[in-house]
């Protein structure tokens, strides 16, 4: 699928950051961290507040500068290249802090994204992510009067306009209720299957992250501690310890 | 009766750099005006007066002057700079006004800007300069520097001062301008100070000669250094300055000292109201709306177009005697003063040293295009 | 007995956002509580109800007996109920001393003076004037604990005091917290790290969408350990 | 030449410094860029005016201040504490709203025309200093520059309640929470520095007359001076306002055309630049 | 509002403009009311700034100045005719605004407020200074031509005439505004407005579209700047000063920037109240000041923003449509 420059042998990567490093003064928010994303894979990234999560995909969405490190998308080095075009690649993200349109109408953001992405249809593009997400009966509405559940998925909309190869959600199921976010995490199962998008998953809710992630992250200062299937990283000890906390 | 009122347009400063003169101009015009209805009013008619504040500056001045033409106010009388009355002369037809010229003096009114229904009452740089070329000869010293407003009229009165003395073989290495509604001169003075001549030139405007020459004393450019002041002897500088302006010479607009029954009347009954002489300012002022009035009897009407063209040409009856109006550029002929302030009956005011026939004023200038 | 802090159904908004629905807690003085609860259920919120940084819209807020009707955020501290921040909000442009001295503001008397705090944690003594924000997260945050010291309070508000700090950092904070409140300083310990919660509190208070929805004796046990978990592992 | 010059220059940068502490303080607790400041100058040297002409200038150099700090009380508690939660850019036009009304009432009170106040007789002289003759009460406003300096450096660096104002600068709401009541803290400090604007206004009067257009003249400048020096930061102010002082007066010798531009391409350099200021530390 | 609601309010709008000057004779009413709506379109370029870039300029008369300036140099080198001679100006405006643009748009907040002030204030000092072409701080009269766009001048001039264009003129800049923002750069420029970071995060670049909303402001700017130069024959650098750029932004917020119309209100109730109590009130400011403090505290929306509520109110007997507030869903 990678056709052409720095073909890499191995697995074929959709996503790989390599070593990226994001300093604030003296402050290593990312240090020297390395991640891979396969096609249709989700990974699930956790760790201590502060471990650097958001700031990882600052990182590989072009949202801060790095200080080192090499993002590689589908085979093509995109480090230089800045967040709309990583975007317009298929590098998307959703945000910790909702992150939408707060005096646009629920469509027209929708639609102006889609537009944005080069869908040929963004008209119908737009009402079918919509669907999909159970806000079309909100299309109307202005993005500020939805309540917060609603303003997570229209976060997630936007995210998801112009079906992209990589996802990179932080902490989607925050301030939602126990069901909402299982049906949430089933929903991300789904596109995976279907769009064979591969997604990075930061979340604190455990049993999301553990239920339905291929594989596992876990952050610590900054750095990589562990990484493996869901159950070996479960059972691994420094992640007790840094995650949980001594008493574990 | 039923006759048809002389609707006054009054654009005067009550706020900005002229403000001090316009509260005279203002004054002195609605004496006439009181003084006017009195009598039985001009060519029997009721005379009505609008006021508005130009603020000092061109915008605001021809903005109220606008309104003041159009709300059918549209003799208008009153600004004090050149550059008002520039914004003011350019739109008369536009507003289908006339204006009268009492406190003007660039040249740029009666020459390229000249407009057939704009009339100046009062001297002209020109005509000052005329008479300083006469009078520089007595004035002592070969080097000079000036320092001028920067606008119209400081730029025109300093650079024909230049042109005056250099025509003597003197010298001006030195020609300051400082932009209107300057508070602090000492970066000025510091300047004249340092370029050691005989004398300075001053060509500075209402608030600013004020703070000029209260600054140039305290660092002590002033009295060491003369000063000779275009336009600078005014009653209201003198008051404001006390002492400073003591023996400065200077051009003279106007002077209640005037030898002449149309003058003498005036000041009595100036006195009367007022119990005081009138000013040089207030004085100019009186004389520019009479002319008007004098063009509302000769033509028997108020429209702006007939009250100018019936003023052409004629030879008036003024505070300065017998004057005629030149029809090339309507420029009234007067003639001009020079004087010095001095101490007269325990108080400072200008006396007139010397008095220059009107038959010294240059030819109108061929810009002039009516 | 008058509580140190007393909630009573309290209402709480940001903006028009309806955060704490009927929340109700109270705190005696020497007690340690914990208030656990998962990410975004509302519990920095309880704290910011106090301080008057969100808009207490129903309900009541007493310090020591007396109501708070309009708190604006220097009330609790006069009321000495001081809070540790999330995020711990070390004073940027001041030193480390000056951060102290900052916590002395409202000026009551008691055991915690500047010598006493550098006693606790010799830490800031050696960094005293070096700008509070250069120091580690760890340190910073027990800058946080010292400058609530300073004002010898009858109550501290922890929020989160471990958040993102090494579990050696929180083995140390616990013991700080510990001898605090051997002191007879009050505890409540906002934590999402239920073996500190386990390790400090006496009792918990259990959070979810804004209320109270469980609440109990702590045990410092392996099997109340779970027991705390299970409220914000759900 | 250049030593009047170098003078003027200190004399002027003497009195923005006055002029911009105040301003810099207000930002620092308040937020608020104070497009009414030139117009609190310009109360407090028409009030130093009255004052003045009624008994002496020094009462006037006391009084007019200590009126112009109650307004800034109030100004605060009925202004400012009412609208702090809005946005900064809402409080600006709030502000700008005031001009109009303080420099209506200004002129409604003492009328348009120039007013001037004599310099007091005890500096009513020259002296003669590095080979030119330099008016004594400029010399003074170069003190009273320097007094509020050194005075105001020393109270944040030492009092406790420097210490407040320096934290609730930083951060209002920690400050807060440590129990420092800082609605009273900021009505004082407005208080202070409106107070700094009348003094600055008291100072001025007489070497610059007083008129209605004052405040235009002065206010300008200052926002070029918290600009360059970082909103909110002291220091950079006092910097900013020599630096501006100096340039004025020596670009109006040798630059005379381009000098005028000079500290606004200065300040917009520095703000494309840096945002907040040299010394500024929020965006 | 829908394309053909658009096109019939303008037409309505237009009609409009020919019944006054069927009614109103009185040309001091008139050029009164032509001035308010030289202002109102002024107005409306700082208000799209504010409506969708969300930033407040305080130097925008450095378009309406600059426009005059431009028209009254190039008319002075009588290079080209008058009607060449305007598109030149504004597009050389336009064109000036967006380089400005592109650089000063990064900057946020106050801080960019205070970049427009400065450029502003360059601006009016420059022209004060420098005499040659200027005429200095003494203002250059505009020679226009004696005829334009084939009419003559004493025709152009008529307070009626002058009204009526003026009118046309404010009619179809809304209209085109209204237009424009409808599009696909409206809704663009209003999500780089509402969150730039989101906006980039879908794949919009952000510098482009302020850096053009800022050259359309100054472009509208310009024409008020034009038909201003038209109308009073005369510019100086009084029309580049801050104060006016001032007093212009308070009648936006005085309007309220949300509606394009907004400005375009406040402009005109600005200078209907003034002159209404212009004789009876010498303190005109302090009304205007007081008005401007009570709008912004009470309706920060301006009395556009009140206006819009009450016909909700009116129409629908509630503060939110149902539709929009529907049960939260599962
Ligand atoms: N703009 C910034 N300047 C300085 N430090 C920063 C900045 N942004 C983040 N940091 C620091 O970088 C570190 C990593 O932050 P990050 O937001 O990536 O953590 P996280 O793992 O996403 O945590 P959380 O679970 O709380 O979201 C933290 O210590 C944070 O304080
Ligand atoms: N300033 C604010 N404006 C609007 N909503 C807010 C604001 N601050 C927090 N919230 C929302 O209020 C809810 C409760 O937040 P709060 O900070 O009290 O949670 P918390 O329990 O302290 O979480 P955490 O464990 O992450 O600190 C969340 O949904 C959050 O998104
Ligand atoms: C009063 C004068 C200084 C005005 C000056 N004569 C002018 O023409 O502008
Ligand atoms: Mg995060
Ligand atoms: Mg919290």
């Amino acid at each position: 699928m990678s056709h052409n420059s720095t073909a890499r042998s191995g697995p074929a990567y959709v996503l790989q950051a390599q070593d990226v490093a994001i300093h604030y003064g003296g402050v290593k928010a990312l240090d020297g961290a390395s991640l891979t994303l396969e096609k249709g894979q989700i990974r699930g990234l956790i760790g201590p507040n502060g471990a650097g999560k958001s700031t990882v995909i600052d990182a590989i969405t072009g949202r801060r500068a790095l200080t080192r490190g090499q993002v590689t998308l589908m085979g093509e080095d995109v480090s230089a290249l800045g967040a709309v075009e990583r975007r317009r690649r298929g590098l998307s993200r959703s945000f910790q802090r909702t992150s939408i349109f707060s005096q646009m109408g629920v469509r027209q953001q929708v639609e102006l994204a889609s537009y944005k992405m080069g869908v040929a249809d963004s008209q119908a593009d737009a009402d079918a992510i919509l669907k999909e997400l159970d806000l079309d009966r909100l299309s109307h509405a202005t993005a500020e009067d939805l309540g917060y559940g609603e303003q997570r998925r229209l976060d997630l909309a936007l995210a998801l306009v112009g079906r992209p190869k990589v996802l990179m959600l932080d902490e989607p199921m925050a301030g939602l209720s126990v069901k909402e976010s299982m049906d949430l995490a089933q929903h991300l199962k789904q596109l995976t299957s279907s769009w064979e998008v591969s997604v990075l998953l930061v979340e604190h809710d455990m049993d999301v992250v553990f239920g339905i992630s291929d594989v596992v992250t876990v952050f610590e200062l900054g750095r990589v501690i562990a990484s493996g299937a869901p159950a070996e990283v479960r059972a691994n000890p420094r992640v007790r310890e840094a995650y949980l906390g001594s008493a574990a | 009766q039923g006759k048809e009122p002389v609707k006054v347009g009054l654009v005067s400063s009550k706020s900005g750099v002229f403000a001090e003169q316009g509260e005279e101009v203002i004054r002195a015009v609605k004496f006439a005006v009181e003084e006017a209805n009195a009598r039985g009013g001009v060519d029997g008619r009721k005379v009505e007066l609008a006021e508005g504040d130009d603020e000092g500056t061109p915008d605001a001045g021809r903005r109220v002057a606008e309104k003041l033409a159009r709300d059918g106010h549209n003799l208008l009388i009153g600004a004090i700079p050149s550059s008002i009355s520039l914004a003011i002369a350019q739109n008369l037809e536009r507003w289908d006004a006339a204006y009268f010229v009492q406190a003007s003096k660039s040249d740029k009114l009666t020459g390229d800007s000249c407009k057939p229904r704009s009339i100046r009452t009062n001297h002209s740089d020109a005509m000052d300069i005329a008479m300083i070329n006469e009078w520089a000869k007595s004035i002592k010293g070969n080097n000079f520097a000036t320092l001028a407003a920067d606008y119209v009229w400081g730029r025109d009165s300093a650079e024909s001062f230049k042109k005056a003395v250099e025509s003597q073989g003197k010298k001006v290495p030195l020609a300051l301008y400082a932009p209107m509604g300057t508070k602090d001169f000492a970066p000025y003075i510091a300047q004249l100070k340092d370029a050691k001549v005989d004398a300075i030139w001053v060509a500075e405007i209402g608030r600013d000669q004020i703070a000029f020459l209260k600054q140039a004393q305290e660092f002590k450019l002033i009295p060491g250094t003369s000063i000779i002041g275009h336009a600078m002897i005014s009653n209201f500088v003198i008051n404001a300055t006390g002492k400073i302006l003591d023996g400065v010479p200077g051009n003279l607009g106007y002077s209640p000292e005037l030898d002449n029954p149309r003058n003498k009347d005036f000041v009595k009954s100036f006195k009367a109201r007022f119990n005081r002489l009138p000013t040089d300012v207030e004085g100019q002022a009186y004389n520019g709306i009479q002319v008007m009035f004098e063009g509302v009897k000769l033509s028997r009407s108020v429209k702006p177009e007939e009250v100018t063209k019936a003023l052409r040409g004629q030879t008036l009856d003024t505070l300065y005697g017998k004057a005629q109006l030149r029809a090339a550029d309507n420029q009234l002929l007067l003639p001009n003063y020079v004087g010095r302030v001095k101490m007269v009956d325990g108080s400072l005011r200008q006396v007139i040293e010397q008095t220059y026939p009107a038959s010294i004023v240059p030819a109108a200038s061929p810009l002039c295009k009516m | 007995m008058t509580a140190l802090l007393s909630l009573q159904n309290v209402q709480a908004y940001y903006g028009s956002a309806h955060i704490l629905h009927g929340l109700s807690l109270e705190v005696q003085a020497g007690e340690r509580v914990g208030l656990i609860g998962r990410n975004g259920v509302g519990k920095t919120t309880v704290v910011n109800t106090i301080l008057g940084l969100a808009q207490l819209k129903g309900g009541q807020i007493e310090l020591g007996g007396r109501p708070l009707l309009r708190p604006r955020p220097y009330h609790a501290a006069q009321g000495g109920v001081v809070v540790v921040p999330q995020g711990r909000r070390i004073v940027a442009n001041l030193s480390v001393e000056e951060n102290l001295q900052l916590g002395a503001a409202v000026g009551r008397k008691g055991p915690w003076t500047l010598p006493g705090i550098y006693q606790l944690f010799p830490i800031l003594q050696e960094r005293a004037h070096t700008p509070g924000t250069a120091l580690s997260g760890g340190q910073q945050q027990m800058l946080a604990v010292g400058r609530a010291l300073m004002a010898n309070p009858s109550l501290i508000l922890l929020d989160e005091p471990t958040e993102g700090l090494a579990p050696v950092i929180v083995d140390q904070l616990a013991g700080i917290f510990n001898r605090v409140a051997d002191q007879g300083t009050a505890l409540l310990l906002i934590e999402q790290n239920m073996s500190l919660v386990a390790r400090v509190a006496q009792r918990y208070l259990a959070l979810a969408k804004g209320a109270v929805v469980a609440q109990g004796p702590v045990e410092n046990s392996h099997a109340g350990l779970k027991r705390l978990e299970e409220h914000v592992m759900v | 030449m250049l030593a009047i010059n170098l003078f003027n220059g200190l004399v002027y940068g003497a009195l923005l410094i006055v002029m911009c502490s105040g301003l810099a303080l207000i930002y620092g607790l308040r937020r608020v860029v104070n497009f009414a400041h030139g117009s609190l100058y310009m109360m407090g040297a028409y009030l130093g005016y009255t004052i003045s002409t009624q008994s002496n200038f020094w009462v006037a150099l006391l009084a007019a201040p200590a009126v112009m700090a109650l307004v800034g009380v109030l100004l605060d508690r009925y202004c400012f504490r009412l609208l702090q939660d809005r946005e900064p850019l809402t409080v600006v036009l709030v502000t700008f709203g005031l001009l109009l009304i303080i420099e209506d009432l200004v002129v409604s009170v003492w009328g348009k025309s120039n007013l001037s106040v004599p310099a007091p007789e005890l500096l009513n002289f020259s002296l003669e200093l590095f080979g030119a003759q330099l008016p004594a009460y400029r010399i003074a406003v170069i003190f009273v520059g320097a007094a509020v300096a050194l005075g105001l450096s020393l109270w944040l660096r030492y009092s406790k309640a420097g210490l407040f104002v320096r934290a609730a600068s930083t951060d209002p709401v920690t400050t807060s929470m440590q129990g420092v009541n800082t609605d009273r803290l900021s009505a004082a400090v407005v208080g202070l520095g409106t107070a700094l604007a009348g003094l600055a206004g008291v100072v001025a009067a007489p070497f610059l007359s007083l008129s209605p257009s004052m405040s235009a003249d002065v206010i300008i400048d200052s926002f070029v001076v918290v600009v360059i020096g970082g909103l909110g930061s002291l220091a950079g102010a006092f910097i900013a306002a020599m630096v501006l002082g100096m340039v004025q007066a020596i670009g109006a010798v040798y630059l005379p055309d381009a000098a005028v531009l000079l500290p606004f391409v200065l300040m917009i350099a520095i703000l494309i630049w840096k945002p907040s200021g040299l010394a500024g530390s929020r965006t | 509002m829908n394309l053909p609601r658009i096109g019939l309010t303008t037409l309505v709008a237009l009609a409009f403009g020919l019944g006054v000057i069927q009614l109103v004779s009185s040309g001091t009413l008139l050029s009164l009311f032509t001035q308010a709506i030289i202002y109102a379109i002024f107005a409306i370029g700082i208000g799209v700034l504010l409506r969708q870039n969300g930033m407040v300029s305080f130097g925008h008369a450095l378009y309406f100045g600059g426009a005059g300036y431009g028209i009254g140099i190039l008319l002075q080198a009588q290079l080209m005719p008058a009607e060449l001679a305007i598109v030149l100006t504004l597009v050389g405006l336009t064109a000036l605004a967006f380089v400005i643009g592109l650089i000063i748009v990064r900057v946020p907040g106050i801080a960019f407020g205070m970049l427009t002030l400065a450029i502003g204030q360059m601006a009016f000092l420059m022209a004060s200074r420098v005499r040659g072409v200027t005429g200095g701080a003494d203002g250059m009269n505009i020679d226009w031509p004696s005829t334009l766009f084939g009419l003559s001048q004493s025709v152009l001039l008529k307070p009626a005439h002058m009204f009526l264009l003026c009118w046309s003129v404010l009619v179809l800049v809304l209209f085109a505004l209204a237009l424009l923002l409808r599009s696909r750069f409206g809704s663009i420029t209003e999500a780089v407005r509402d969150n730039e970071e989101r906006a980039r995060f879908i794949g919009i670049t952000t510098l482009l579209p302020r850096a053009s909303v800022y050259a359309l402001s100054a472009l509208v700017t310009g024409v008020a700047g034009i038909l201003s130069s038209l109308n009073t024959g005369f510019v100086s650098p009084e029309n580049l000063h801050w104060s006016l750029s001032g007093m212009t932004l308070m009648m936006v917020v005085v309007g309220g920037a949300r509606a394009l119309w907004g400005p375009a209100l406040g402009a005109v109730v600005y200078f209907l109240f003034k002159d209404i109590l212009g004789d009876y009130a010498t303190h005109w400011m302090s009304i205007f000041g007081l008005a401007l403090i009570s709008v912004i505290v009470f309706s920060p929306h301006g009395i556009a923003g009140a206006l819009q509520r009450l016909s909700t109110l009116g129409k629908r007997g509630a503060p939110l449509p149902a539709a929009a507030r529907p049960a939260q869903a599962h």
